[in-house]
């Protein structure tokens, strides 16, 4: 007797789940339609600054993987015509609680490979989970140290030659949680933490950030080493708005 | 802390099964829970040093259900270098206290000490419940840090500050992990002080009637001799756990230096001293090694001597070098800081009395040796394994010559010969004790003799597999093999990794053949065969209880009267060839005493 | 309403008169080792018990006391201040309390020895140290709150730091031997202190007392 | 049983000899000025701790077979001179052995601790952190310039956390990951951690000190032979204890200012 009731039960909630689903996927393709993006380039003004080099001759597989290359700091990175590179733009104001909420489905990868990481600076949404890989045959440790203040929590946790990934999320908006590997100290990166849509900028300094619902916004542009530039941007639905950023070099 | 009216009102054996075996207050009861106890430890710390070797051996190899132990030290199965410090730590913390303190000192001397000198109890039975109680507690709280946050601490048994005190930045472990290993250990030491109190005042005041200090077995004097060891050093090692767990919760800085940037961060503390933890860790650390040891020389020449069929060539030297050693222990702990920026001139002050501590070592040597000679001695489980100490003793010994000094610290500080020296002068030597002493007094602790061939198959594969495991060491750590290395980065220590393959394999048979002494000792307590009430045909008290275990006063009602020195064989015109300590039988003794 | 103690017992007066064959061979045992005697000879352990004790807690405060020198030798920030002058006035105290139990003392130890024959309200000095104890407890938790006033914390700074843990550890042990008192008046008034007990718990008391004066002197010294 | 016990005891202890007496594990070749004493000291230690071991253990072995028949109604022997000839051949043997290993080790110690570093000694910061050693040149003007811990970022590699911009000193500071000293030079080591214990170990070198957190140490010593040698890490300092080391070229004084030009290049 009970048992039917049970199955009764069930269908109707099935049924239910499935319809809400449906209707859920079905304004999210509306709002995608409706969908702007910001984009632009960000560029260094001024002669780059000296990237000092790396000496790895600490741990030999280090120094083997870059054999020839001489590994670099990448503290300021320009590429092409003075293209910034590892620059985070982020919405920092203007952002409705709905589209502030929303999550990537994407999981950013943070790699350490040839005992550096890369990316360099990696963007993540608050409570975004990202993975954290090593392609090198030697232990690496990833030692994040994040403001006690935010209530992120701090963790330092060692990957082995051919571990499996580690995959983690900041709750707290923070930016930035320097990350560092204590078994080879000059390995030092970014994890940026922010809310809603991001993007990070590519060798050339450009970056577009992607669905953005229409709107005038404030993005900031963040440098590890020459701080934040903010603009004012409106966005229309289809059209992408434009905001190029100049960091002037030290 | 001093009203014994209770202990002796609970003089009516409890009837109820929480009286009797949970907080009993019956000595044997206690010793046999001290054993237990010792007997979960190491079987556990033996685990984690087979998880070691194996990493060692092979550094990336799998292991399946690894991660069980650790909430993140072993991603796809794969010890990571934290989760190899995590064990080595805890392998080494468990073993130290909870195996070589507990076992040959707090449970033999629980359960044969009061017997051993002629008394119904401990004059404080109420503290000796409560001893077992705080320690199995402390032994909650260290096994417990392994479920919690990131793990146990890695700092390794020594806890070195300021790695012991700054915090998780430190390192997995250094967080939580470290309050709980301090805090596990100021119970452990607040257990072992209350047992010491209880050891002193039974052998100073509940001896029996005729019982002379030099009427003492050579077992009770060195738990004497032991727990005024344990009194001054675990009274030390106590409060500097309590002022490195302020350092964590407090924000202290007792063990922190100024200006320390770890990660990168300016650390808070301020104007601590690093070297203060490692004197007063120390100062506890080197006795501690005795309080290892002590019982153990107590226990094989009491194994030994009925087997011998004779006494010692003399029992008071034995004694006086006992306490030579115990009074010299406290004077050499600064050789552990040869290298560890002490003042070079106190490195000299220190390496002589370290030197010279080989002399009583060595005369307890010769006096074995020389005892053996012109004995009629009887191989069985008991006197192979107090024979097997002694030849452990040695090799263990003489590694200690280079060791003492600090100019050959300058080659071996911090490599496997250090570990190679403590393992077999400490370690396995107590261990050897423990297993003779077990085979000796199994009949009397549980009326069933254990099964003596399985006991001479364990012994055999023991003795081997540990010079196997253990010499090498010696060889990698003058070939300037580091410690406490996960895997071996250095170019030069890559031709030691064979090596210490072959010694993951002996390790592993070592540790296989111990099961056979576990199904030996669970087997006979339940099926074997029922135990004569002298099956050694030994003198000492514990001999001439009524009964096998005896009754709950021991004695059963009649306090025994003693009449002879503790180890009278081969006396000539004897009835037999061995005069029990009780027997009122008039003997010319020719022992050293008259 | 006076309470006596109870008269001496039968085996008291056996215990004297029992030949003591001197120490070192349990001399104090029973001819034979009747156990239901043993019990009433088992104040020896007590008084042994209590000098051992007394030894490992004399040693505990060594160390802390080596680990202030050390401390204060290496410290490049060592920040004197002076000490709550309540701590002086809780020092009468607790001497006043030491004297206060040895009076009680006395009185019952003779009365136990049969040199007196009653003692009025024999509990009654015990009463008055056990409250001059927790007086003293009292004064020594009035001085952390005056420098918590000042802004003197566990962590303030190494001074302060071995201040608290120094009087901390005194205090607990204090509160220890107040138990102790407590047992022993209840016992008293149950008519089954034993002599042992009562010299054992004097003995702490006047130990802790000591102990205070050469904590008291260590602290103005080095602070 | 007591035949077996014998013989194994015996053959373990000559198998324990074998290695050290042919040398299959030994110290590493000694590349200092200081090390020869050591040396020394090491392989008397071993003749007489070898001789202790061996006579002991085939005493043991020996008197266990001799004694383990049981023969019925015999008294006992006593040892020829029993415990008093015993303690007087402790004494006398080891006794006068240790006193005469702790002399001997003591001048070997002395001399590598009780002599101030010559004037012309070079000197050489290194800093250990966990888990790397870093190395500081004090560049032409021969002068270390100050550090301020608080500017220590291993991230943009102020390893040492020196401020070039304001003191002049450290301006030409040549800072690196590797150590290069010239051969035949006495060097002055300083010893600064930078965060926890750590220790400074060159087998070949005869050389190992322990870096006290808050309290700088300093070594000196000469390397006699051109090489390239490894510093390793010997005091327990995290979870990458086992991976904290650095190399050790021992140059001709010509090599080495090229390495050293080449070095403050990369600056």
């Amino acid at each position: 007797m009970i048992k039917r009731h049970y199955t009764v039960f069930a269908a109707i909630l099935t049924a239910v789940v499935l319809v809400g689903m449906g209707s859920l996927s079905l304004n999210k393709k509306v709002n995608a339609a409706a969908e702007g993006s910001i984009t632009g380039t960000v560029k260094l003004s001024g002669t780059p600054p000296h990237m000092r080099g790396i000496d790895m001759s600490k741990d030999p597989y280090c120094t083997k993987a870059h054999a020839n290359d001489q590994p670099k700091m990448e503290t300021v990175v320009v590429g092409k015509d003075q293209g910034l590179e590892n620059v985070v733009l982020y919405i920092s104001q203007g952002l409705s609680a709905a589209d502030a909420a929303q999550k990537p489905s994407t999981t950013p990868v943070f790699d350490q490979k040839g005992c550096m990481y890369t990316p360099h600076v990696m963007a993540v949404d608050a409570g975004q989970e990202f993975k954290v890989i090593t392609s090198d045959q030697t232990a690496h440790n990833i030692h994040p140290e994040p403001n006690p203040m935010t209530g992120n929590i701090p963790w330092n946790r060692s990957q082995p030659p051919g571990a499996p990934p580690i995959v983690q999320s900041w709750k707290a908006e923070e930016i930035a949680i320097p990350v560092k590997c204590n078994i080879h100290p000059w390995m030092h990166g970014w994890h940026v933490v922010v809310k809603g849509p991001y993007a990070t900028t590519d060798e050339s300094g450009s970056y577009t950030i992607h669905n953005v619902s229409p709107g005038s916004y404030t993005v900031t542009a963040w440098q590890e080493d020459l701080g934040t530039q903010t603009a004012k941007v409106t966005v229309a639905a289809g059209a992408p708005a434009k905001a190029d950023f100049t960091f002037k070099a030290k | 802390m001093h009203d014994i009216s209770h202990a002796h009102a609970a003089h009516h054996a409890p009837t109820s099964f929480i009286g009797k075996y949970v907080f009993s207050l019956d000595h044997k009861v206690i010793g046999k829970q001290y054993y237990g106890l010792a007997f979960i430890a190491v079987l556990f710390g033996m685990f984690l040093s087979w998880l070691m070797r194996l990493h060692l051996g092979w550094t990336n190899l799998p292991i399946p259900g690894l991660h069980l132990l650790s909430a993140n030290g072993a991603p796809g199965n794969v010890m990571t270098p934290e989760y190899y410090l995590q064990l080595m730590t805890m392998h080494g913390t468990i073993m130290v206290f909870f195996v070589l303190t507990t076992a040959p000192f707090a449970a033999f001397g629980n359960y044969f000490l009061p017997i051993q000198v002629g008394a119904e109890d401990m004059p404080f039975p109420r503290f000796n419940m409560m001893s077992f109680w705080i320690t199995f507690a402390g032994f909650i709280v260290l096994v417990a840090s392994f479920f919690t946050g990131d793990g146990p601490t890695l700092g390794g048994w020594t806890q070195y500050a300021p790695l012991s005190a700054v915090g998780t930045v430190g390192g997995p472990g250094e967080g939580l992990g470290v309050v709980l290993w301090a805090a596990s250990i100021a119970l452990f030491c607040i257990g072992q002080l209350l047992g010491s109190l209880n050891f002193i005042t039974t052998t100073l005041d509940m001896r029996t009637r005729g019982m002379s200090l030099w009427r003492l077995p050579l077992s009770v004097w060195a738990w004497f001799i032991t727990s005024i060891m344990g009194l001054t050093a675990f009274a030390v090692l106590m409060p500097a756990c309590i002022l490195l767990i302020l350092d964590h919760l407090a924000g202290t800085s007792f063990f922190v230096p100024s200006n320390l940037v770890i990660n990168d961060q300016l650390q808070p503390h301020a104007g601590g001293s690093t070297l203060l933890w490692q004197h007063l860790f120390w100062f506890f650390g080197h006795p501690e090694v005795y309080i290892a040891i002590v019982p153990g020389f107590g226990i094989v020449s009491h194994v030994l001597i009925p087997n011998m069929r004779r006494p010692l060539l003399s029992h008071r030297v034995m004694i006086y070098s006992m306490v030579a050693l115990a009074i010299l222990s406290y004077m050499v702990y600064g050789h552990h800081m040869f290298v560890s920026g002490m003042n070079p001139v106190s490195s000299i002050a220190f390496s002589f009395p370290t030197l010279i501590i080989t002399i009583p070592a060595t005369i307890i040597v010769l006096i074995w040796l020389g005892s053996l000679y012109g004995s009629r001695l009887r191989i069985n489980s008991a006197s192979l394994f107090a024979l097997g100490f002694i030849s452990m003793f040695i090799s263990g010994g003489v590694s200690g010559f280079f060791l003492a000094q600090p100019s050959l610290d300058i080659m071996l500080h911090a490599t496997y010969f250090v570990v190679g020296h403590f393992h077999m002068v400490m370690a396995v030597a107590a261990m050897f004790g423990i297993f003779a002493g077990t085979y000796f007094w199994f009949p009397k602790m549980f009326g069933r003799m254990m099964n003596d061939t399985l006991g001479k198959v364990h012994f055999w594969l023991t003795f081997v597999g540990t010079y196997a495991i253990f010499m090498p060491f010696h060889y990698l750590g003058l070939a300037g093999n580091i410690r406490r290395y996960q895997a071996f980065a250095p170019d030069y220590m890559q031709p030691f990794i064979p090596v210490h393959k072959a010694i993951t394999v002996a390790a592993l048979l070592t540790g296989a053949a111990q099961l056979i002494f576990v199904y030996n000792l669970i087997h006979s307590r339940f099926w074997g065969k029922p135990a004569p009430l002298n099956p050694w045909e030994a003198t000492s008290l514990e001999w001439s209880t009524p009964s096998s275990p005896p009754p709950f006063d021991n004695f059963g009602g009649k306090l025994p009267v003693v009449y002879h020195d503790p180890y009278q064989y081969g006396i000539e015109g004897s009835s037999g060839d061995y005069v029990m300590q009780t027997s009122p039988e008039q003997i010319h003794t020719k022992s050293d005493e008259a | 309403m006076a309470t006596t103690v109870q008269p001496p017992t039968v085996k008291e007066i056996e215990k004297r008169s029992v030949p003591e064959t001197g120490s070192g061979n349990g001399g104090w045992r029973p001819q034979g080792g009747d156990q239901r005697l043993l019990q009433e000879y088992a104040p020896p352990p007590a008084s042994t018990g209590i000098w051992v004790g007394l030894a490992a807690i004399s040693m505990t405060f060594a160390a802390l006391t080596s680990a202030l020198i050390v401390r204060k030798g290496g410290a490049v920030d060592w920040q004197h201040f002076t000490l709550p002058s309540i701590l002086y006035l809780n020092t009468v105290v607790l001497l006043a309390s030491s004297v206060t139990l040895e009076l009680g003392r006395r009185r019952i130890a003779a009365y136990m020895g049969g040199l007196r024959t009653t003692v009025q309200h024999p509990a009654r000095w015990l009463y008055i140290t056990f409250s001059l104890g927790l007086l003293f407890v009292a004064g020594q938790y009035i001085a952390w709150r005056q420098l918590s006033a000042q802004g003197l914390y566990l962590a303030t700074n190494p001074s302060s730091s071995f201040f608290y843990v120094f009087t901390a550890g005194h205090a607990l042990h204090v509160l220890g031997g107040l138990g102790g008192l407590g047992r022993a008046v209840r016992k008293l008034n149950h008519l089954d202190l034993r002599r042992s007990t009562l010299d054992a718990t004097a003995r702490y008391w006047h130990f802790m007392g000591a102990l205070w004066v050469y904590l008291l002197v260590l602290l103005w010294m080095k602070l | 049983m007591a035949k077996l016990f014998a013989i194994t005891i015996i053959i373990i202890a000559i198998l324990s000899a074998v290695p050290i007496v042919r040398h299959t594990w030994w110290t590493a070749e000694d590349i200092s000025s200081h090390g020869a004493p050591i040396d020394e000291q090491m392989s008397e230690t071993m003749a007489e701790a070898g001789v202790l071991f061996l006579a002991s253990q085939i005493l043991l072995g020996v008197f266990v077979w001799k004694f383990s028949k049981p023969r019925v109604g015999q008294p006992i022997k006593n040892f020829p001179g029993g415990a008093m000839s015993l303690v007087i051949a402790a004494f006398l043997l080891v006794g006068t052995e240790v006193l005469a290993l702790g002399a001997f080790g003591a001048k070997a110690w002395a001399n590598i601790y009780f002599k101030p570093p010559s004037a012309d000694a070079m000197p050489v910061q290194v800093q250990a952190g966990q888990f790397a050693f870093y190395f500081r040149y004090p560049g032409p003007d021969g002068k270390f310039g100050p550090t301020h811990p608080d500017m220590i970022s291993e991230g943009s590699q102020n390893f040492f956390g020196l401020d070039t911009s304001h003191d002049p000193d450290s301006k030409d500071d040549i800072v690196t990951a590797e150590m290069a000293i010239p051969v035949n030079r006495e060097i002055h080591l300083l010893m600064h951690s930078k965060d926890v214990g750590h220790a400074f170990f060159v087998p070949e070198l005869r050389v190992h000190q322990d870096f006290v957190p808050g309290l700088d140490l300093s070594m000196h010593f000469k390397a006699t032979k051109v090489g390239k040698y490894e510093i390793v890490c010997t005091q327990l300092c995290g979870l990458g204890h086992y991976n904290m080391k650095a190399y050790l070229y021992v140059m001709s004084q010509q090599d080495y200012d090229d390495w050293l030009k080449k070095e403050a290049a990369l600056q």
